[in-house]
Formats: structure tokens, sequence, C-alpha cells
């Protein structure tokens, strides 16, 4: 029994789910349904305990880096591509968002998906992500991420379809993993580039390597190799975190369950890019360009899916887009350098994303399937608990004071106001938050209150059960009070997130960049500013929802264009099918399939065969059927071989060697 | 001309005369004689070479074994004298052509790898038949086990030719 | 002259053994007739032959003559050559196989050469296989001969014949390696002198007894190949009138009926040498005073022929008989006499004797035992004796490999 | 002493006759006793070599051929058993019918 078992044997915390996804995956369809909740309930929250042990033990340990090597999964000349496990306070964070937000969402499932059918299968795949995104984040080299990364990629394909009856699922799906692979394409470009430059993949090593100064201009400078490598992982980055301009997917991938769509496509999966860029910071702060197009391009991506979040009237889509524009603040804050308000960020948001998520879902749930926020109102009296903890976790992307979102937004934004030239960058992520606020309250309006726009008698509204407003009111909780271990910043106090992930970051650079004391105000004034436009935000949507209804009619009739573009997001799916896919399509199919397929391969192999049906037609007229003709065409054989053997000058001495 | 090479001449004189027969004779009966005595002479000549064992197996198996089921399935079938067809005639000239061919490259080859063959005289001495049992039973074990198994299948697939099927 | 002689010394011996041999052999069959005529007579309670010269001494002249001066048809469409040689084959090859047996361990001393008794020279390596070899050729004559008289009945004879003998000579090969596996040679002499490695155990050292079954079985399968009672089917005149010889006759039929007796000798030495010590005594070799007892057999035996030829009706009887006895008497006396002599000849009378009383076992069952049904016959070589030969064989080696060679 | 060639020209001389016989005869029984014929010739050859190099392998190998043959007559008789009470002949003319 080693002294820290866990931290000895990391790989328990992933084999876990594992464990319970091939007992469900296995034996579930035979089962009755309380098994398999059993199996998977279980696996999971013991592999969240064992992630509890294992940071006891991490702090326990004096807060050093474990890294442990279990076997060698690819060896190839100096490629070494171990199954290696490490565990720093980045890990920390990560491991314990997933287990936890991912063991609360479990939970909610078990009533969610309570009459669905394939209920064993839903919670096999379930446990499959947790295994896969277990590794991602566990993982010590880009080799082992790179299978988690497309671990997670297959378990979110699987479960979007989980309705696979539904073309419109199966079309997410299958949307959801090719936009991913050109992502992950990038990515392993970028692996590749890395093996290339450091001849290893293991994290230490390369950014021990990084590290050093020695690197000339033409890998720290425009487009040296640490730019391009940044770029291409980046580019990843991009596919799997729904940012542009590939975030297309993340929308659509709403067809899947609401837990899903939970626990995968607002608190853990989605936010894997972040996770990659701020893992691997150190290439990053190596090349300025690199941060500029991370910085700019979350920025716009969050502004823009804000955008689209106005109009949108799907509850789920509504928050679908404003995942994309909270993943691009997060972007944002790696873009100017503030990783740890980065992940700060992604650890308030897994927390009010996945509650707000599993409200809507609670209200779908409520009301019987219905999606549409016009079809909803009224409903706050019926469902109180989901109500307040919805709105707790709305005031909490909004960033009202003293609520999570609050903090990480405002470090976010500070982050961005600091670093030179990062004023516009502010501007924008002011403006984004103040669009949050709005949509995200027009979302509460138009379903919690005014009067019912749906139909009593068909739908009978209910308060879900237990097992779903647990993990609500859980999340609820830890939305309120998630932010407060940076809470004392503001008061001239310690951050302590920031100090906690400072071993791997870095202290925040506002400290240098001015005096404390200044810094200190700045950091108010900019707080109030962000409150003062949340509010702005607030009172808009009620003045348009609540005070005057009908107002916003009259606003989308006044600006029409705008309306319908925003409505159609941008146009964004039509531009990609008239660019790429029709020209894909009209290329395998008259190319690849047509002309390579039919006609080269098959053709190929079809004359081969008919060649050799025909030869054997001809052959098969020597065959008499006279014994003794064959015995002729053996004895002309042997005395072929004797004339070869006779005037061979060497076979002679060859054949007869024997004698020799 | 010492005595062995007489007594060789003579064996070989018997063993060609023997196979000339063995074409020449119309009935089949006279042809398994013929290869009889063919077989009887290789066995003398295979004693003349000192291989006592491999005469006497080449008279018990061939010449007590093999030949007598030869005379057996002809005198149970009755064969009669070959009758001549179209075919028959003329296989005779070309066929006869062919084995000259091939009988003169043999015997070409052999002359052709030359001084070794012919220097090789036969010493007679090498009649250990422990040799040979030694040889088949550790040398040539498996190919012995193998042979074994060759001759099991060859009972039973004679068994099951030989036996009428059951209406 | 004489220097012609000595030149090639070694081959007019040899051609002189042949020549005795011979004449000795044919003398035995045409007693054998005899004998067996005798034999199974009084088995049955009958006389026998005792006409022609005293107990009918002189029968086998007779029949001789009679074979010799009896009309020989050919049958039509007999294919001629096959219907001469077939004979001729079955005669030449029993009285070939006859050659390869020893009849006694030490040389004669003439005209200083060492004269050995039995044509083989004295290395031959393989003499059993090649007894073998003789015997296994020797089917061709009864099949040949069913083949080539052209009628149904040899033809079923000669059928019958070359089926039963091939799949006799399995089991008789198969029994003997035993003992080859004992000996260590297949050579015949060698196979006799492992029987002789202790002398002290006399009969007891003899293969017969760690052989039994290979004996049993190679006895059987032996009086097969001979096609004897009970495996006489080749020549079974209940059903085949007279099997593969019925067409023949006089005095090519009489070389197939001696051709059958040589080969009865012959297998009687094989046995005798193979399971019963050859030309061993019984009596341990200590026991020089059993070198008598020929002399002890012989004198009494004269003695007796002697007083029953006094008694005798005929003329020539009370002539003839009394001569023979007085000569076997005399032979006895001589022995004592010479004890050269005496020492010389216990090898040759040990064997002649166990021999005979094989010849004696011979006649005896022609006397008792039906003849085997053919499916039987077929039944009886392929599942029993062919099993329990091998068999034979694996236990004998096991033992070797156990415990060593005795 | 007699020089291996002797006996390698007798076998090559045997083993042509065999192959003529082969192809001149018509009869099935003949046939497959012309091909014992070959097989003779190649063991003459096997044990002329084999005494000539003073190396055993060659006699082992006539065993060897020797009970293939002994197999291969098992079976071919039979065979021929059967095209004779199939076809009622035997001769090899008459047994074509793989002939197109």
């Amino acid at each position: 029994m080693p002294a820290y078992p866990i931290l000895e044997y990391l790989w328990i915390i992933p084999l876990l789910p594992l464990l319970g996804s091939a007992i469900n995956g296995l034996l579930g369809s035979k089962w009755p349904n309380k098994y398999a909740t059993t199996a998977a309930i279980s696996s999971t929250g013991l592999s969240f305990l064992c992630a509890l042990e294992a940071v006891r033990e991490f702090f326990a340990n004096g807060q050093q880096l474990v890294h442990k090597q279990y076997f060698d999964w690819i060896v190839a000349g100096n490629f070494r591509g171990g199954f290696d496990l490490q565990m720093d306070q980045l890990t920390v964070v990560m491991v314990l968002v997933v287990t936890g937000v991912g063991w609360l969402i479990h939970i909610y499932s078990v009533g969610y998906m309570g009459h669905e059918g394939g209920y064993y299968r839903f919670f096999s795949y379930l446990n499959l992500f947790m295994f896969f995104m277990l590794i991602l984040v566990l993982a010590a080299n880009y080799a082992l991420l790179f299978v988690g990364w497309e671990g997670v990629g297959l378990s979110s394909y699987l479960l979007i379809g989980f309705y696979f009856l539904r073309k419109s699922a199966s079309d997410a799906g299958k949307k959801a993993f090719i936009v991913n692979r050109i992502g992950d394409f990038g990515f392993m470009l970028g692996m590749f580039l890395l093996f290339r430059t450091f001849h290893t993949l293991d994290f230490r090593a390369i950014f021990d390597a990084a590290a050093n100064p020695a690197w000339g201009h033409e890998a720290w400078g425009q487009f040296g190799t640490f730019t391009v490598a940044c770029l291409l992982l980046f580019m990843g980055a991009t596919g799997k975190s729904a940012q542009l301009p590939l975030y297309v997917w993340l929308p659509d991938a709403m067809e899947g369950p609401t837990p899903v769509s939970a626990l995968i496509h607002a608190a853990t999966m989605v936010t894997a890019g972040v996770y990659v860029v701020a893992r691997s910071h150190i290439l990053f702060v190596h090349s300025e360009t690199a941060m500029v197009v991370v910085a700019v391009v979350g920025c716009a991506t969050a502004f823009f899916a804000a955008t689209i979040g106005l109009v949108q009237t799907d509850i789920k889509r509504v928050l679908a887009y404003s995942t994309v524009s909270q993943l691009g603040y997060m972007f944002l804050a790696c873009g100017v350098g503030a990783f740890g308000a980065g992940i700060f960020h992604l650890m308030t948001h897994a927390f009010f994303k996945a509650l707000l998520f599993l409200a809507a879902g609670s209200v779908i749930h409520a009301i019987g399937g219905e999606q549409d926020m016009n079809k909803m109102g009224g409903l706050w009296k019926k469902i109180p608990w989901t109500f307040w903890t919805m709105l707790t976790a709305t005031l909490a992307i909004a960033g009202i004071f003293p609520l999570a979102g609050f903090f990480s937004k405002d470090q976010i934004l500070l982050g961005a106001y600091q670093i030179s030239g990062g004023k516009p960058l502010y501007a924008v992520g002011l403006l984004t938050a103040l669009l949050t606020a709005f949509y995200m309250f027009r979302l509460i309006f138009l379903t919690f209150t005014g009067k019912p726009r749906f139909d009593e008698h068909k739908a009978h509204v209910h308060e879900s059960p237990w097992s779903m407003l647990g993990p609500l009111v859980a999340l609820a909780i830890l939305s309120v009070i998630g932010g407060w271990v940076a809470a004392p910043a503001l008061f001239q106090g310690r951050d302590y997130f920031a100090d906690f992930l400072a071993p791997i970051f870095g202290t925040q650079e506002n400290a240098e960049v001015l005096g404390a004391a200044s810094a200190h105000t700045l950091e108010l004034t900019l707080a109030f500013v962000a409150v003062i436009a949340a509010a702005i935000g607030i009172g808009v949507a009620y003045w348009m929802y609540l005070a005057k209804p009908g107002k916003a009619d009259e606003l989308a009739k006044s600006m029409k264009p705008a309306y319908t573009t925003l409505l159609n997001k941008y146009y964004v799916d039509e531009f990609y099918a008239a660019a790429v896919v029709r020209p894909l399509v009209w290329l395998s199919t008259n190319v690849f399939w047509k002309a390579a397929d039919v006609a080269g391969i098959d053709g190929t192999v079809n004359a081969i065969a008919q060649g050799a049906t025909s030869i054997g037609d001809g052959v098969r007229h020597s065959q008499s059927g006279n014994t003794r003709s064959y015995a002729v065409w053996v004895v002309v054989g042997a005395i072929v071989i004797l004339a070869v053997i006779f005037f061979w000058p060497s076979a002679s001495k060859t054949a007869v060697g024997m004698v020799r | 001309m010492t005595a062995q090479l007489v007594v060789f001449f003579a064996l070989a004189a018997l063993a060609v005369i023997g196979a000339v027969s063995l074409i020449l004779q119309k009935h089949p009966i006279h042809s398994a004689l013929s290869l009889i005595v063919v077989m009887v002479a290789l066995a003398g000549l295979y004693l003349l070479m000192g291989a006592e064992f491999v005469a006497a197996v080449q008279i018990i198996v061939y010449g007590g074994a093999i030949m007598v089921l030869f005379v057996f399935v002809i005198m149970l079938l009755n064969a009669g004298v070959e009758e001549h067809t179209s075919i028959s005639k003329m296989a005779g000239i070309p066929g006869l052509l062919l084995v000259v061919a091939l009988a003169g490259f043999v015997a070409a080859t052999i002359a052709k790898s030359g001084a070794s063959v012919q220097a090789a005289t036969q010493t007679g001495m090498l009649s250990s038949t422990k040799g040979i049992s030694e040889m088949v039973f550790k040398d040539f074990v498996y190919p012995f086990e193998l042979t074994s198994f060759l001759i099991l299948v060859a009972i039973l697939g004679a068994t099951v030719l030989a036996q009428r099927e059951k209406s | 002259m004489i220097s012609l002689l000595s030149a090639n010394a070694e081959l007019i011996i040899t051609i002189v053994k042949i020549a005795l041999l011979l004449f000795i052999v044919l003398t035995v069959n045409a007693y054998l007739t005899w004998f067996e005529r005798k034999v199974v007579a009084h088995m049955q309670s009958r006389w026998g032959p005792h006409r022609v010269g005293p107990h009918g001494l002189l029968q086998p002249l007779a029949d001789g003559v009679k074979f010799l001066f009896k009309e020989d048809p050919t049958p039509a469409g007999v294919d001629k050559f096959v219907y001469y040689l077939a004979p001729l084959l079955a005669l030449s090859l029993a009285l070939t196989s006859i050659a390869i047996i020893p009849f006694g361990p030490e040389p004669l001393h003439l005209f200083g050469h060492d004269i050995y008794l039995g044509i083989a020279p004295l290395n031959l390596n393989i003499g059993i296989l090649a007894l073998f070899a003789i015997t296994a050729l020797g089917v061709y004559g009864v099949a040949l001969a069913g083949w080539s008289s052209n009628s149904k009945y040899p033809l079923l004879g000669g059928l019958r014949s070359s089926a039963q003998m091939v799949s006799y000579e399995l089991a008789l090969t198969m029994s003997v390696v035993g003992v080859l596996l004992m000996a260590g040679s297949f050579n015949l002499r060698d196979i006799i002198n492992a029987q002789a490695s202790h002398p002290e155990r006399g009969l007891l050292g003899w293969n017969v007894w760690p052989q039994i079954l290979g004996f049993f079985c190679f006895f059987t399968a032996a009086v097969a190949e001979t096609n004897r009672v009970p495996f006489d089917l080749p020549e079974a005149e209940s059903e085949l009138v007279a099997g593969f010889h019925t067409e023949y006759a006089s005095f090519k039929f009489a070389m197939f009926f001696i051709a059958e007796y040589t080969s009865m000798i012959t297998v009687s030495c094989l046995c005798t040498i193979m399971f019963f010590g050859g030309w061993l005594s019984p009596f341990p070799a200590s026991w020089t005073f059993t070198h008598y007892v020929p002399s002890l057999i012989l004198i009494p035996a004269g003695l007796w022929v002697i007083w029953d030829g006094l008694r005798y009706e005929t003329v020539f009887g009370r002539m003839v008989l009394p001569g023979v006895g007085s000569v076997i008497t005399l032979l006895g006396a001589l022995f004592v006499a010479l004890p050269d002599v005496n020492n010389f000849i216990q090898g040759p009378f040990w064997l002649l004797s166990k021999i005979l009383g094989f010849l004696f076992v011979y006649v005896w069952m022609r006397g008792t035992l039906p003849r085997f049904r053919y499916d039987q016959l077929m039944a009886f070589g392929w599942k029993l004796l062919l099993p329990v030969s091998i068999v034979n064989v694996i236990i004998t080696s096991f033992v070797i490999l156990m415990w060593g060679k005795k | 002493m007699i020089p291996t060639n002797y006996y390698v020209i007798l076998s090559a001389i045997l083993f042509g006759l065999g192959v003529f016989a082969f192809i001149f005869r018509r009869n099935i029984i003949t046939i497959f006793m012309s091909i014992e014929l070959m097989l003779n010739a190649v063991n003459l050859a096997f044990v002329a070599f084999s005494q000539a190099l003073g190396k055993l392998d060659g006699q082992v190998f006539v065993l060897f051929v020797i009970v293939v043959a002994a197999a291969e007559a098992a079976v071919g008789l039979g065979i021929i058993i059967l095209i004779a009470r199939n076809r009622q002949t035997l001769n090899v003319e008459r047994v074509d019918l793989l002939k197109l």
C-alpha cells in the first residue's frame, strides 16, 4: 500500500466509468433499468470519490506534479506513445469538474431518461464519455490526449444520434462528427509538427524544451514553428469547442437528450479545446500571432453567437448559442494571456451552464417535450424549483455580483482590457456581456412569466422528480458560491484560484503592468461597468418582454433584414453547404465513386477475372480426356527440364551435384 | 571382364528383356510376369551392389505383395488381350521418339556430369541393415511415421473403393 | 584336372552339396508321403499302405513310377507358357528355400576344406529375409497354375491361394520380428547361437518360451502359407475338385506335390531354428553323457527293425528289414565308438529330430482338424493373427527396451 | 568394380521403357505396371548413387518409394476394379469422360 494510493494508481479514476460502460453495454440489454442505473451511478460516483481522494492526496503531497508511466501504448523508433497519466493543478480542476458535474448529471439523467427506450444504451454511452474525458484531462502526452479527444468525439456522436430513428438526430450526429474531423485534422498536423520539432509528445519534455530561450526567431517568429503548431492545435480546439468557423455543429447537437447537451455540449467536452490551449500555453505565449488569433477568434465567436442567440426561440438552441459565446469568452481569456481566468470561467461556466441545461430539460420534461419558448410562459408558479434554480444560473451567467459568473467574466474582461491593444476586445466583450444578459433574461421571461401560451389541457405541467431537482439545487449552490474562491481579490485580498493555478500559468500579469493599487481600482471600475452592462441588458429584456409585450415583434418588423439574418444564423449553414458540402458530394460521386471505384478498381478486378476465365477456356481444350496424352505432356515437360539441365553450364553441376 | 561385370551384364540384360517384353506382350498377365522378371533382376543387381536388405525387401514387397495383387486383379477381372484402336497405333512412333529423347537426355546428362560419377565405382561394402534401420528410425522417423499414415489411408481408400454400395 | 578341382574347389563343393541335398530332400519327400499316409491311417484305425514292400515301404517308389509313366494331357485353350511355367516355378522355389537352411554348427573337415552343412554362405546377413522372399514368390506357382488352366475350379483355387498367401504372409513376417529383435540379426546361425547364450539352461533358453505368442502365430501362418490342412482351401477337394492343380496330371502334378511337401520341410526347419533352438540339444551343455542319446535311440530301433524283419512273412521283408535294421544299429554303435563323430552329429541329430516332430504335427493336424470356411480364413488371418503378432512385437520390443537384451 | 554410370544408364533405359509402355499400352493394368517399372528404375538409380557415395540415404529412400508404391497399388487396383465394374472395359481410351 503506497503512501498515496490513488496518485499511485491514477488509472482507477478513468477505469471505473469504462467498467460501468462495459457492464451496461454488454449486459444492460438483459437487465431491468435499476441495475443499469446502479452500475452507471455507482461507477461515476466512485470515480468522483476517487478524484476527491486523489486531490486530497495531491494537496497532502505538497501540490507537486504527479507523473506516472503505466505501459507503452505505441513504441516505434524514437517515438513513444505511452499510457502516461499526470496530475497537476490544472488537471485537478478539470477532473473535479468532469467527475463532479458528470456525476450530478448522471443522477439527473436517471429521472430524465426514465421513460425513454435504450436506457442502458444511454448510460453506457454516457459512462464511455466520462472515461474518454478523464483520459483526455489526465493524459500526460498529446498522443494519449488525442485518444481521449477522439473518444469524446465518438461518444458525443453516439449521444447526439441517440434517437437515431429521427433523421434530424442522426444528421446532427454526423454533422458534429464530420466538423470535428476537420478540426482534428489540424490537431493531428499540430501533433506531428510538435513531434518533428521536439521528437517527443510528452507534455513535460515539450514544455521544458519550449521554455528554454535557445529557440531562435524562426521558431518564435510570426510564422515560426511554434506559431504554426499553435495555430494547428487551435484549429482542433475550434472544432471541439465550437468556435468560428467550426461552431456550426453545436446548435444541431441539441438534438441529443438534454442531459447530454448539459454534460457534453456545455460543461465538459466543448471545453476540451480551452483545456488544450491552456495546457499548451507555454507554446502559445511564445507565439504572439497565435495569441492574437486565439483572442480575436474567441472574441468574435462570443459576440457572433450572442447576436444569434438574441432571436432564437428554441430554448435549447438559445442555450447552445450562449454556450458558444461563453466558450468564446474563455478563448478570449486565453488569447489575452489570462489562462487562469479562462480556466476559472470554464469551471464556473460548467456549473451554471450545466444547471441551465438541466433546468431547461426539466422545463421541457414538465410540459411534455415542448421546446419552443413561444409556447411556454407563466410556468414559474407550477415548477418553482426549476424556476428558482434556473434564475440563479441566469443571474450567474449574466455576471451579477456575487454569483460565480461575475468573478470569472470580470477577470476575463480585466485581462482583455489590460493587454496592449486589448481595448477593442474589451469593448466587444462588454457588449457581449450585455447581450448575454439580455437574451438569457429574454429566455427566463418568455419561459416562466407572462400568461401561459400552451394548451393547459394537453400538457399537464408537473414538477420534476427529486432525482432531477437534486442536481439542480446542487448546481445552483455551486453556481452561487463557485466564484468566491476568487472573491477576496476584489477586496485587496488574494485570488485563491489564481494562486492555485499559479505554478502552471505564472501569476496574473496585471500586477506587473501597473501598481497594485491602481490595478485594484481599475478592477473595481471594470467590475462595476460590467455589472451595469448586465443590468442594462436585463432591463431591456424586462422592458421588451414583460412591461410591453409585443414590443419585440414590432422591433423585429421594423428591422426585418437584420432579424431574418439573425434568425437564419447569418446563413452560415447554407454557405457551408454551397461552398463545401455540394462540391465534395459532386467530387466523391463523380470522381471517386463512378470514375475511380467503379471504372478503375472494379474494372481491373473484373478484367482479371474474365481474363482468367478466357485463358482457362482456351487451355481446357488440351484436356483430351485420354490418359496417355497427359502422360505425353508430362514426358515433354521432363524432357524440357532435362534439356535445360543439360545445356545450362552450371545446372548440370547442380542437378547431378548430389553425386559429388 | 571380372565375374562381377559378367553378372551385372547378365542381370541388366535380363531386366531390359523383361521390360521390353512387358511392352510387347499382348496379355496383361504375361506383362506382369515380365515385370516380375525385371524386379527379380533388379534385386540381383542390388545384391551385386551389396544392398542386401533392399534386395530382400524388393522381392518380398514388390514380388511377393504388389505383383501378386496385380496378378490377382488380372485374374479377378479376367482381363483379356487388349484391342487396338486408331489412336493406339498412332501412339507408337511419337511415343518412341519421346522416350528416346528422354533416355538420351538422361544418359547425356549423366555422361556430362562426368568424371565424378564414373569414378565413383561400386564399393559393395555398404550392406549394413543396422545402418538402414538406424537411419529410418532416427533421421527419417517423421517421414516413416507419415508413410504409416499413408498406408492407413490407402487401406481405408481401398476398402471404400472395393465394397459394393449397399442398395 | 586336379588343379582345376583345387582351383575352384568352393564351386565344386557347393555343387556336390546341392546334389546331395536335392537327393536327400526328394527322398525325404517321398517317404514323407508314406509317413503321412501311415500316421493318418493309424489315426483313423486303418492299416494304410502295406502291400508294396514291408509296411508299404516301397509305396513311394511305386507312386513315383506311376507319376512318371502316366499320360500327361494338356487341356485345350490353356496358356501353354504359363501352364508349363507354374509347376516349375513352384518346385524350384520350394527347393531353393531349403538351400538357406543351415543343418549343423561345425564344419566337416575334408580334403583340407571346411565344409559346412547347408548351402548358403555363412555370412548370409539376410538369411530369414531371403527365405521369406523365396516363399513369397512361391505363390505364383499356385496362382499362375490356377489361372493358366483356363478352367473355373482352378481359377477359383488360384484366386483363393493368392489372396490367402498375401494375407498370411503379413502375419508370418510380423510374428518372427520378436525373434529377430531378441537375436539382433537376420542370420539363421546367429539366431540359433543367440538361443545358446545360456548353455546351462538347455531347452529353457529356447525362443519358444518368451516368444510363445510369436510361435503360435508363425506356425499357423506357416501352415496357411503351405496350403496344408486346415488351410488347404486352394485345393479343397470337396469344393473345387482339386483346386489349382485340377487340370494338372502326372509329373506336373507331382511337381506341385513335391513342392508342397518341401515347403512343409522348410517350415519345420524354420520353426525348429527360430523357436526351438535349431541344432541345440534340449539338455544343459554340461550333461555330456546326453551325447549318447542318439545311439541310445538308434541301436534299440535298429534291433527292433531286425527282430520285426525276422518275423516277417515275405522273403523280401525277411531280407530287407534286417539289413536296414543292422545298418541303423551299426550307425549307433559307430557313434558310440567314435566320440568325434558323435560330437559332430549331435547338432544334425537334434535338428532332424525336431524337424521330424514338426512334420508329425503337420500330419497330426491333417488327421484331426476340419477345413476353414473362406471368410473364416480371412477373418482369422486379418483379425486375429496379424493383431496378435503385432502385439507380440510391441511387447517384445518393450521388454527389450526396459530390461535390455537377454 | 562396376562404374555407377552403368547402373544409372540402365535405370535410364528402364525408365524410358516404362514411359514408352505407359504411352504405348492401352490396358489400364499394364499402364499401371509400367508405372511400377518406372519406380523400379528410379530405385535402381537411388541404390546405385547411395552405394557410390557410401551413404545409406538412397536405400532409405528406396524403402519409402516401395512403401508408397504398395499404397499406390492398393488404391489404384481398387480404382481399376471399380472402373472395370462400372464401364465393363479396361481400355483407357474407352475411359475418357473428361473429353470435351
